[in-house]
């Protein structure tokens, strides 16, 4: 029963991972908080389920679909309202406020040409069985989400340490003019960035999306709630943080719900996190960063 | 009262309180914006006010003066809980703290028994005369002003340039980021309780997401110079769906898209003459 | 004399780096005292530990007497240090005249409820900070821009609206962060001019600074720091041929240069 | 003329910093730029790195006008700015620091080369490839700095006040590695507070007041320009 918990403990926390990977590469590199990264969650699940019961493609095939169509979304939008403001050198709430309205301005349009009714993937896009690991069942949409988790997490933390991308990234996260000067091309390495974490909040959507098959278009704004928790309890803007957070805010919500109460479930991610401001508002790993006068 | 005055403001009654009510709102999150910090929790602590006003109201016989404080202190009490952490830290913690405040009140209205569940509260006495919202706008209208006029004004406008040379000249900044919260709490808080009593039924989905960014578009839109440009971006606002009907469906576009254009476009807004407080002396 | 500050074994870590180590040191009431070092020695850290901008490790710093170690930065102001910064913090979109009535704010009184309800005492207060920040700006020189925006001034005129903001709080004690970065000689001497008419008003200075010339002639003390640790104390004579201070600060040719300039100053007297 | 900017002009905002500039530099000269702060020195650094939009004027380099190329390519085509207060990335390494110096090089034995000789001239950098960059000492940030700029071994190095803030001593070392890198025949435009140590290492000057050139000739003349001892030599 404990051992259950737990393996569902993980894999909610492995979604929650998976989802705030993108929001924190976003947060640390281009140094903004871009409350549009549950659209792209949104946008990457939409894409895949019309991809698979429209057109009829395979999930192999509206997998990458959504994720590329994530990634676009996120570039153009990061162009069009990020660029300017990153130019005329504006106060970071100005870049907050602009993406907040963004947001609400995405999810009306979306919500007024979709409807906000339930979707669900068709029958058969996954394969039905389960896995027993002992006395743990786990089914393929869970195994799929931790193994992605797995991938992305490991793939993101080669390219951001061992690649010539990723030192470039690095640079531009510390000071874009410093990176400009290293013939660094930085409005390249803010679409890369962009790219990236429009990827990752696409896959996150679709695999979230099968998971819970209920797919309408507020479902990333859900998420954001948890995006959120994750980035503070990690640390703004720390990859590995956001992963240790994400799995521990997976872990508390699933015991809370089994041993106290399932309303308390919702909670319980707004409670961590006041929780961390509190007690180490530098996040669980508390890395402050290196500078010096 | 002359006949026609009457007639008048029995007509546009709804109209001239929500005009009231948003005044209200975009003078609390005015505040917050004035020490240099984003609250996205200005919907979040209507709904307190007004949930808070409305059980008030429901279940006890206390006047509505009363219900009114009482819709003040609850919002302020859920402000310090979220507010006091973040204060030493930077503007964008509290923007993510207060709207996951929104969140998690919402989930708290929908399941519990006596916030009447996702459907709400409905049958709240209409107690909120057209003259006690006027009211209060015009008192907390006047007071933001004076205080932004004086030396606290003075320290908040330093604090919004540069939060270290503020300290450094004997500002407390925490106490600032704190009672500009709490004020912006209470100000929400009775303005979500007027709106309780003008529309007498209240529901979750009154105070989510939406409402707490079109607060924010009422100050954005004004531009932050001075107190009365929150109050006119809300007039504006508020009156623009009223004249222009096709509006009224796209209110989240619309809201969403002044934020986008005001932001990129007129960062000071429509009103961006800062208050003159010294003159130099002859 | 008597001691203002006293700085006593003060140590301040960064990540495990010892940014100040054990450093003490007294600064005396109606004096000029410098702090030099190279760069990275501690002098800024030093700076924002005595006005609170970062907490002390370990050691006590005293006012006038008073541990402040503990109190915030605000209330320290209140106690009267005031202080300007190395990279100039102004605030750009207030007028000249309001930047430095807000420097006022640490002795401005008036009740909260008299400025909410409009009383008049808080606008006589107004007024009256209005005619004192103008005479601090007439005392640095800038009178005829009070209505500026401050973020318009040249660099210069900004590095004394810094000034006139720390003085505007009518401080005991005056921290100045590299005041003549980035000025040219002549600049460089009307500040050393203007630091010596804000010492005759009975305000101590304590000055961060690289320039030689600026610190030996304006001085009557100085603490040397390198690595975080107190390396040297005492007159600029002193300080000048002390063998530790050449070897790790000044180099054996600034060191030439500058005691052929003191000789020649003695040579006119 | 490897380098040659004409009429110039510049502005922050509404503000114009550089008002109608002419200056060349040619192959293998060290030109210096003084004046106050405020006159426009490291804006025309800024402007021809590309970090700050020029509003008019032209800048060639080889006789390609640049004025229009954004920063990245100016620093690709091989114009390097050390930039004012060292800018070292802090939280990287050092070894991290000095190869994005040499970005566009890829893998292989030309970076191992240039990183060679970098450490070369800066032996105290080779103990310390695995630390950040913000726990070295101001000296050692500008020798990074410097390095880091070295390794994309630019045809035209624009230095920005590379004695600012050291102590004494360590003005005394950046200027003999300057010298060195000037014997060595590199081309150098440097913007410096320090007149007295620039005029004497430079073959050319130019001093500036309020955005606009007030005298250029030769640094030995200048040096011995009696309006220019006043003003920024502050020889008694």
């Amino acid at each position: 029963m404990f051992a259950q918990q737990l393996a569902n403990g993980l894999v909610l926390g492995a979604t929650y991972a998976l989802f705030a990977l993108g929001f924190t590469l976003m947060v640390g590199v281009l140094r903004v908080i871009n409350l549009t990264y549950g659209f792209y969650f949104t946008l990457g699940a939409l894409v895949a389920l019309a991809g698979c019961r429209d057109l009829g493609l395979s999930l192999w095939l509206a997998l990458p679909l959504g994720m590329l169509a994530a990634g676009l979304a996120a570039v153009i939008i990061d162009t069009a309202l990020l660029t300017p403001l990153r130019r005329a050198r504006a106060p970071e709430l100005a870049s907050l406020m602009v993406t907040l309205g963004a947001v609400l301005l995405l999810y009306s349009v979306l919500s007024m040409g979709l409807g906000t009714e339930i979707r669900r993937f068709p029958l058969g896009t996954l394969p039905a069985g389960a896995v027993m690991l002992g006395e743990v069942r786990l089914g393929a949409a869970q195994i799929l989400i931790v193994v992605t988790t797995l991938v992305m997490v490991l793939g993101l933390w080669v390219l951001l340490s061992r690649t010539r991308l990723g030192l470039a990234l690095r640079a531009v996260a510390e000071n874009p003019d410093a990176a400009s000067l290293m013939a660094i091309s930085v409005p390249r390495m803010v679409m890369a960035t962009s790219l990236l974490s429009g990827v990752l909040a696409g896959a996150a959507g679709v695999l979230i999306g099968l998971n819970q098959n209920a797919i309408q278009p507020y479902m990333g704004e859900t998420m954001m709630l948890r995006g959120f928790a994750v980035i503070i309890i990690g640390g703004l803007g720390d990859v590995r943080g956001a992963v240790a957070a994400g799995l521990v805010l997976g872990v508390a919500e699933v015991m809370a719900a089994g041993y106290i109460d399932s309303m308390v479930k919702d909670g319980v991610a707004f409670t961590l996190m006041v929780l961390v401001l509190w007690l180490k508002p530098a996040g669980l790993l508390g890395r402050a960063r290196v500078t010096r006068a | 009262m002359p006949i026609w005055l009457d007639d008048f403001l029995w007509t546009y009654q709804t109209l001239i309180h929500s005009l009231g009510i948003n005044g209200l709102l975009a003078l609390s999150m005015y505040v917050v914006l004035a020490v240099g910090q984003l609250s996205l929790g200005q919907a979040a602590f209507m709904g307190l006010g007004a949930y808070t006003g409305a059980l008030l109201s429901l279940h006890t016989g206390l006047p509505f003066a009363l219900v009114l404080a009482g819709s003040a202190v609850v919002p302020v009490l859920a402000a310090a809980a979220v507010g006091l952490p973040t204060l030493r830290l930077t503007g964008v913690y509290l923007a993510i703290a207060t709207i996951g405040l929104g969140e998690v009140l919402r989930v708290i209205y929908v399941n519990a028994e006596i916030t009447g569940g996702a459907l709400g509260l409905g049958g709240i006495p209409g107690r909120s005369a057209t003259w006690i919202i006027l009211l209060l706008l015009a008192g907390a209208l006047g007071g933001v002003w004076l205080v932004g006029r004086s030396r606290f004004g003075r320290a908040m406008e330093a604090m919004r340039g540069d939060q270290t040379a503020a300290a450094v000249i004997g500002v407390n900044v925490p106490a600032y980021h704190l009672g500009a919260l709490l004020a912006s709490a209470a100000l929400a808080g009775v303005a979500g309780a007027l709106s309780a009593h003008s529309s007498t039924f209240i529901s979750p989905d009154d105070y989510a997401f939406e409402a707490a960014v079109t607060i924010l578009s009422f100050a954005i839109l004004g531009g932050i110079g001075s107190p009365l440009g929150p109050v006119v971006g809300a007039l504006v606002l508020t009156l623009l769906p009223e004249l222009l009907r096709p509006l009224h469906d796209f209110r989240g576009v619309f809201n969403g898209l002044i934020i986008v254009l005001v932001v990129l476009f007129l960062p000071r807004g429509i009103l961006p003459w800062p208050m003159t407080r010294l003159r130099k002396p002859l | 004399m008597t001691a203002l500050l006293e700085v006593s074994r003060a140590s301040k870590q960064y990540r495990g780096l010892a940014a100040v180590d054990d450093v003490s040191f007294t600064v005396e009431a109606g004096r000029v005292h410098g702090l030099i070092g190279p760069n990275g020695a501690g002098k800024t850290t030093l700076f924002n530990l005595i006005s609170g901008l970062v907490p002390l490790d370990e050691g006590n710093i005293l006012f006038e007497g008073r541990d402040i170690a503990p109190l915030p930065i605000h209330a320290r102001a209140g106690l009267g240090i005031a202080r300007t910064f190395q990279n100039i913090r102004i605030f750009e979109d207030m007028t000249v005249l309001e930047t430095v009535a807000a420097g006022a704010h640490a002795r401005l009184s008036a009740p909260f409820w008299h400025c909410l309800l409009g009383l008049p005492r808080s606008r006589a207060e107004e007024r009256r900070v209005a005619a004192e920040a103008l005479e601090a700006l007439e005392f640095v020189g800038l009178a005829d821009r009070a209505q500026t925006r401050a973020g318009d001034l040249a660099y210069g005129e900004q590095r004394r609206l810094e000034i006139a903001r720390g003085l505007a709080s009518r401080p005991r004690l005056l921290l100045l962060d590299e005041p003549a970065a980035g000025m040219n000689p002549h600049e460089t001497a009307d500040l050393a001019c203007l630091l010596r008419r804000v010492c005759e008003r009975g305000v101590t200075l304590l000055l961060v600074e690289h320039d030689m010339g600026f610190i030996m002639t304006l001085c009557c003390r100085l603490t040397v720091l390198n690595f975080g640790r107190r390396i040297a104390c005492g007159t600029p004579q002193e300080v000048r041929t002390n063998p530790a201070v050449i070897e790790a600060y000044l180099g054996t040719k600034a060191a030439a240069r500058l005691a052929a300039r003191a000789g020649r100053e003695e040579g006119w007297q | 003329m490897i380098l040659e900017v004409s009429r110039l002009e510049l502005a922050y905002g509404h503000t114009r910093a550089v008002k109608g500039i002419d200056l060349a530099v040619a192959a293998g000269q060290v030109v210096c730029l003084i004046g106050a702060n405020g006159a426009g020195k490291t804006s025309i650094l800024r402007g021809i790195s590309g970090l700050l939009r020029s509003c008019r004027g032209v800048i060639r380099f080889d006789g390609r006008d640049i004025s229009h190329l954004p920063a990245h390519e100016i620093a690709a085509a091989g114009i390097v700015q050390v930039p004012e207060g060292r800018q070292v990335f802090a939280s990287l390494s050092v070894a991290e620091n000095l190869r994005l110096g040499a970005f566009l090089v890829p893998h292989g034995a030309e970076l191992t080369r240039r990183l060679g000789a970098v450490l070369g001239r800066f032996p105290v950098l080779a103990k310390k490839l695995g630390v950040a960059a913000g726990l070295l000492s101001g000296g050692e940030q500008q020798m990074v700095a410097l390095g880091r700029a070295l390794m994309a071994e630019p045809r035209v190095l624009l230095l920005d006040e590379p004695s600012m803030g050291l102590a004494p001593m360590l003005v005394e070392q950046i200027f003999s590695i300057i010298a060195d890198l000037k014997r060595e025949g590199r081309t150098i435009l440097l913007v410096e507070q320090n007149a007295e140590a620039a005029l004497e290492i430079a073959d050319y000057a130019y001093v500036l007041e309020s955005g606009r050139v007030s005298l250029s000739g030769p640094a030995a003349e200048i040096a011995h320009d009696p309006a220019v001892i006043g003003a920024y030599l502050g020889r008694r």
